[in-house]
């Protein structure tokens, strides 16, 4: 006999946030949004790209943790963002492993 | 076990059920009017609506195998025009794999048996559920508008530039179809991933579930995660095809090797949406037919996933002749061989299941026996066409038609087969006549080798795929291979007699005719509408046949 | 082309034998393993038949021995096959440094090949037995497939672009040549012949001739009328790029970055001029879209290959050196059959 | 079960007798019907995100082929209404994100207020995209269909009838993509806005209390994954090259 019930095992617990930290995170992404748009007018070289998905990166998170609440959901839910976030660079990565390859083996042998 | 069943008599007599009785109230028959059916929650009675509707399409889909299978009969195109053969085998194609295969198992005996298995009194949205099998019914709708309307001639693959550029057929209709059908997968799947994390009964824990839903839940997790994207590109694909915008079509920049990557990034994910839930199946009857649990259980869960992971990595083995580069055709290949690991697995763990087991012979155990051979054979000619070397030779050859042919009808259709015998008895309370089931699972079998094993051979010969007119050289084997089909055809068409006459005359069945072990079969045949009069309790895992005698006594 | 009812095609080039053996060798291991199973439960069914109605089975819950074992023998054979694989597609992919090349262009519904020398085909292909041939591929409209089931080896003919296959003929002959590529109606009407000629009768073929000239100088004809001298003339260029010497070097793009000029930068460089612009000149080029057939780029492509760097010795013609002149050569788009 | 052990008998468990209203037949417990909710949302957003990710795949491998196209295409678009559009959907996440913490509370009044002004931002939102639209493209001419002309790029950069060829394909891609990502974007906003309506009727009756408001919060989730879409669109569309 198994004490535990599974249909317990996984509930999440109501979770209230102060107001305060709405307020904290909203002005972050704002904040964080001038600094993209900054950031995009100086000329970084091959970094803008990487400055301003850093950027969008940083915000997404805010957004998912506090507003969505998954610092305080479920390791399920956070389980769940992670294996999202986990195909997708799946389906960016290997795409690319024939993209970022295209120009090895062609170039050489087309030459001739 | 509950007082109404008489056990088996002998190990290959058909299955006695005097004394059984009917329950007075169960799903079929609490309520009645086209209204209890077509706005029913139950999600046992959306599983009867999918299994009549997957059934009509089968044998639509079945219709243009024939018609195919006829006009290859000769070398020459002498029974239908080029353009008529290319629509039969694009709706063979894409009838079959959208509207059959994917929605098969999961759709039919995954919805009836997922809450039962797992003690819930339905999946956790039995609206979505509905939902999605009118999203099912729409697509399916467009798809046969798109055959009313002229058929669709780009193959299943819908490859662009050739779809969005050039093709003169009903294209649009076709994609739309698709398209709808794919969003009726994923809210399937959400609604299995959600009913098996949040409606297990109490004390159903993760590793005493059924390996059933262990299949199923890592099926649902490729068509949360793999069907939106073959939905974005079939709308990218329409969006091109409409506007001309140069997406995938070269001639204005743009690339038609990445609407392969994408098509195939969710298509290939799609052949173990098929499967696995077959492996779901297959795995309750080696369980079910040789009373004894499974061998290896939590290796099987996890090669279930592991399939379903890895199989995520491997697309490109479908483009190594492209215009990918070498190097990333090598990553395809490496992962793909690794795919092959899982699924090796479970097949030894089958096998091993039935070491000292207590084996009967009943159909759905010949569905099993006739799964695991062919199978072994559509697994190992993946293998062929994993390695790159030999793969450019056979690629886009019979070869693969008969490789794929053995894994989704030799695989995913017996395992089907063999699971709607072994549940009917639950479904409709009453069972199937077992010789007439014996017959059909012979023909079935012999059927299917003697129209696909040649298939290998006039592949490796060189006879490309979608070919209206071949070399006359190819006769023989092609010759064979119709024959075949007419078995395999009159072999699918017996069951759907003997069912249909079983329902209303079969013997009554009792709760537990096979004396299996698993939730499902705790409850009536057929079950009432919310699946148990009580909540079960779960204390031990689903196979545990061995202390079945104790408990008895 | 076998007569009968051939159960094994033919082995007529050099890689058909190493593929062929892959294949074998995935035979036997296929076999091994189906056998194995196949006995496996057959001797379990009957040895463990039910005999009488209460029987259950015994409680085997798994062994991690057993597990482990057949988990890493599947995986060790796998990975040896897929070393051999590789070993094998590599052969056929990577192109020896001296080919004779072929151009072909795939169109619905038919292969149109272009020798060097100027002769074209359709639907037929005639090769020298024992030389290194590359065919490089494009396609006028959908992908199509190139496939020599006898040489074991295809490629896509995508449009766009160029692709590239290779096989050395050991076997004077007459074989299959498909489209493997699923193309629309007459998708199993884009067929032909590839015919191996000893080396001797190849030669003999070629001087059949081309009415045109060579490739080169039908491309050259083209650059005149074209008047792509006016701005590529050598010497006097100074609104576009001497062509001397590019093909196979590497050029500096305006933008900073480099590319390798080959055919598919020449493809670009007339199509889509403005893309790729040479540092120190203007995209002024127009397009030359939809006014360049594929088989004209392709005889474009050759003369800028053609072409040497001021001062620079002759071209090494290769293996091939194009027969010049000759009088029975077929007429474009039409079947010289 | 066999042995008789019995958690309670179905259709009437215990936590039914005093039942919650809003608790379905199938849930024993009002936590497992919320759990099930929101985990399904979350499923659901798994999901929109392979789909929006097929088409940032495609923006990945043309960025990857055409950037000075892309370069130049990204410049052409309005950085101000774009940057607008960012804090207004920024804005909507906050308030939505505080009625779902007015419903955890019971504020009722607020729910309603914080929905609306929700509501106010997401319509906002999609009229500066409207006119982003239109501005840009749609007085000079939507050249569908048409034999050598394209629908967007000839429209957006004034060019009138040149032929399609003249258009450089990598500029048009770029257009097609921006089309097709804000496009869907727009889409799942005018979704968001029908369910926010419901769920903004269903406030003003009351509907939702401390112990219920899962229809609040499962559309926060939604609502703020439109907002996190968007989040990555600014950047990648409007500031490909702001820096030449």
């Amino acid at each position: 006999m198994d004490p535990q019930l599974a249909r317990v095992e996984e509930h999440e617990h109501e979770h209230i946030v102060p107001r305060s930290l709405y307020y904290a995170v909203f002005a972050a992404l704002m904040v964080l949004t001038a600094v993209t748009v900054g950031a995009a007018f100086v000329d970084l070289g091959v970094l803008n790209v990487g400055v301003a998905l850093g950027i969008a990166v940083v915000k997404a998170a805010l957004v998912v943790l506090f507003f969505m609440h998954v610092k305080y959901s479920s390791r399920l839910v956070q389980l769940v963002v992670l294996a999202s976030i986990f195909w997708l660079l799946i389906l960016f990565l290997i795409t690319l492993s024939d993209y970022v390859t295209r120009g090895w083996m062609a170039a050489p042998q087309l030459v001739r | 076990m509950s007082p109404d069943i008489t056990p088996t008599s002998t190990a290959s007599a058909t299955v006695t059920a005097a004394g059984a009785v009917m329950p007075a109230r169960h799903y079929l028959n609490e309520s009645g009017g086209w209204q209890s059916w077509l706005l029913t929650t139950d999600h046992k009675r959306i599983a009867l609506l999918y299994l009549f509707s997957i059934t009509a399409l089968f044998f639509v889909g079945g219709f243009f195998a024939l018609a195919v299978r006829l006009e290859l009969l000769t070398p020459a195109g002498d029974l239908m025009t080029s353009d008529t053969y290319n629509r039969a085998f694009t709706l063979h194609g894409v009838v079959m794999v959208f509207f059959f295969l994917i929605p098969s198992i999961p759709a039919t005996l995954g919805n009836f048996l997922l809450p039962l298995m797992l003690g819930a009194k339905d999946l956790a949205f039995p609206r979505i559920n509905l939902l999605s099998w009118y999203l099912y019914i729409i697509g399916a709708a467009f798809a046969v508008a798109a055959m009313v309307g002229g058929g669709v001639d780009t193959g299943w693959t819908f490859y662009s530039p050739y779809s969005s550029m050039a093709s003169n057929s009903r294209v649009l209709t076709g994609a739309v179809g698709v398209f709808i059908s794919g969003f009726s997968s994923i809210l399937t799947g959400l609604n299995f991933i959600v009913t098996t994390h949040r409606m297990r009964a109490p004390g159903m824990t993760w590793f005493r579930m059924p390996l059933f839903v262990w299949a199923h839940y890592a099926t649902s997790l490729i068509m949360i995660l793999g069907t939106p994207v073959v939905a974005i590109t079939i709308l990218l694909l329409a969006y091109e095809r409409v506007l001309r915008v140069g997406i995938f079509d070269p001639n204005i920049g743009g690339d038609p090797v990445l609407f392969q990557h994408l098509f195939w990034f969710y298509s290939h994910p799609a052949v173990y949406i098929m499967v696995l839930p077959g492996m779901g199946v297959i795995s309750e009857l080696v369980a079910a037919f040789s009373r004894k649990n499974i061998f290896g259980y939590s290796f099987i869960a996890f090669s279930s996933l592991a399939i379903a992971i890895l199989g995520f990595l491997v697309w490109g083995h479908h483009m190594f002749v492209a215009g990918i580069t070498p190097y990333s055709a090598l990553v395809f290949s490496i992962i793909s061989f690794l795919v092959a690991v899982p699924s090796a697995v479970k097949v030894f763990n089958w096998t091993a299941t039935l070491y000292k087991g207590s084996v009967s012979y009943e159909t759905p155990m010949l569905y099993t026996f006739g799964f695991i051979g062919l199978f072994l054979i559509g697994g190992l000619t993946g293998l062929f066409l994993a390695s790159l070397g030999l793969d450019v030779h056979v690629h886009d050859t019979y070869f693969v038609v008969a490789h794929f042919h053995y894994i989704m009808v030799g695989g995913t259709l017996m395992a089907y087969l063999g699971g709607l015998h072994y549940w009917w008895p639950k479904i409709t309370g009453k069972l199937y006549p077992e010789g007439w089931a014996k017959l059909s699972a012979l023909m079935v079998f012999v059927g299917f080798n003697l129209t696909f094993f040649p298939q290998f051979i006039v592949g490796y010969l060189g006879m490309p795929r979608r070919y209206h007119m071949y070399p006359p050289e190819f006769q023989v084997l092609n010759v064979l291979s119709t024959a075949g089909a007419t078995i395999l055809g009159a072999g699918y068409v017996l069951p759907m007699i003997y069912f249909a006459w079983s329902w209303r005359n079969g013997r009554i069945a009792g709760s537990n005719p096979f004396q299996a072990r698993g939730l499902e079969w705790e409850t009536t045949s057929p079950p009432p509408t919310f699946n148990f009069d009580r909540t079960p309790l779960v204390t031990e895992a689903t196979h545990s046949y061995a202390h079945e005698e104790a408990r008895v006594a | 082309m076998q007569p009968g009812t051939p159960l094994f095609p033919e082995q007529a080039s050099t890689v058909a034998a190493r593929v062929d053996n892959l294949y074998f060798f995935l035979i036997a291991t296929s076999a091994f393993f189906s056998v194995l199973v196949t006995v496996l439960v057959i001797v379990f069914a009957i040895k463990y038949r039910r005999r009488h109605a209460d029987e259950v089975g015994a409680p085997i819950h798994g062994s991690l021995t057993l597990e482990l074992v057949w988990t890493g023998i599947p995986f060790i054979i796998a990975m040896v096959i897929f070393v051999w694989g590789a070993s094998v597609f590599f052969a056929i992919v990577r192109v020896p440094d001296e080919t004779l090349d072929i151009y072909a262009v795939g169109k619905q519904w038919m292969w149109k090949f272009q020798h060097r020398g100027g002769q074209r085909e359709i639907n037929e292909l005639h090769v020298p037995a024992d030389t290194p041939v590359r065919i490089i591929l494009t396609s006028e409209d959908v992908l199509h497939d190139l496939y020599l089931p006898a040489f074991r080896v295809k490629m896509d003919a995508i449009p766009g672009r160029y692709t590239q296959l290779w096989f050395n003929a050991t076997k004077p002959g007459t074989y299959h040549l498909f489209c493997a590529e699923y193309c629309g109606t007459k998708h199993s009407g884009m067929v032909g012949s590839i015919t191996v000629l000893a080396p001797d009768e190849y030669q003999a073929w070629l001087s059949g001739g081309a009415a045109e000239g060579t490739l080169a100088q039908q491309g050259e004809k083209l650059f005149a009328d074209l008047a792509c001298y006016t701005c590529h003339a050598a010497g006097t260029g100074q609104r576009g790029p001497e062509l001397g010497g590019v093909f196979g070097s590497t050029v500096r793009l305006a933008s900073g970055e480099t590319v390798v000029a080959n055919a598919d930068y020449v493809r670009e460089s007339i199509l889509n001029p403005a893309a790729k612009v040479v540092e120190g000149y203007q995209p002024i080029m127009p397009t030359y879209q939809g006014q360049v057939s594929e088989e004209q780029l392709l005889a474009l492509t050759e003369y800028i290959r053609s072409l040497t760097a001021p001062g620079a010795p002759a071209p090494e013609p290769g293996v091939s050196t194009p027969p010049q002149g000759g009088t029975a050569a077929p007429q474009p788009g039409e079947p010289d059959r | 079960m066999p042995d008789g052990a019995l958690a309670h008998p179905a259709g009437h468990p215990p936590a039914h007798a005093a039942a919650h209203p809003r608790l379905q037949h199938h849930f024993d417990t009002l936590g497992q019907q919320k759990d099930a909710a929101s985990l399904g949302m979350w499923v659901f957003i798994a999901q929109e995100i392979m789909f929006f990710g097929g088409m940032f795949t495609a923006y990945m491998v043309f960025r990857m082929w055409y950037p000075a196209g892309f370069a130049a295409a990204s410049n052409e678009l309005d950085i101000v209404l774009g940057g607008i559009n960012t804090a207004v959907l920024i804005g909507s996440s906050l308030t939505v994100a505080m009625a779902v913490h007015a419903s955890q509370e019971g504020r009722q009044r607020q729910i309603v207020w914080y929905l609306v002004a929700t509501l106010v931002l997401g319509v906002v939102f999609l009229v500066i995209k409207y006119f982003e639209y239109t501005a840009k493209l749609f007085p000079h001419h939507l050249h569908a269909g048409g034999e050598g002309v394209l629908f967007p790029a000839v429209g957006w950069f004034d060019v009138g009838a040149t032929p399609l060829a003249a258009v450089a394909p990598e500029v048009r891609i770029f257009m097609v993509i921006y089309f097709a990502l804000t496009g869907m974007h727009a889409l799942h906003m005018v979704v968001g806005i029908g369910i926010l309506l419901v769920i903004l009727w269903m406030a003003r009756r009351g509907a939702f209390t401390p112990k219920w408001y899962t229809p609040v919060e499962i559309f926060g989730l939604y609502w703020h994954f439109v907002d996190i879409i968007w989040i990555f669109l600014f950047p990648l569309l409007y500031l490909v090259n702001r820096h030449h």
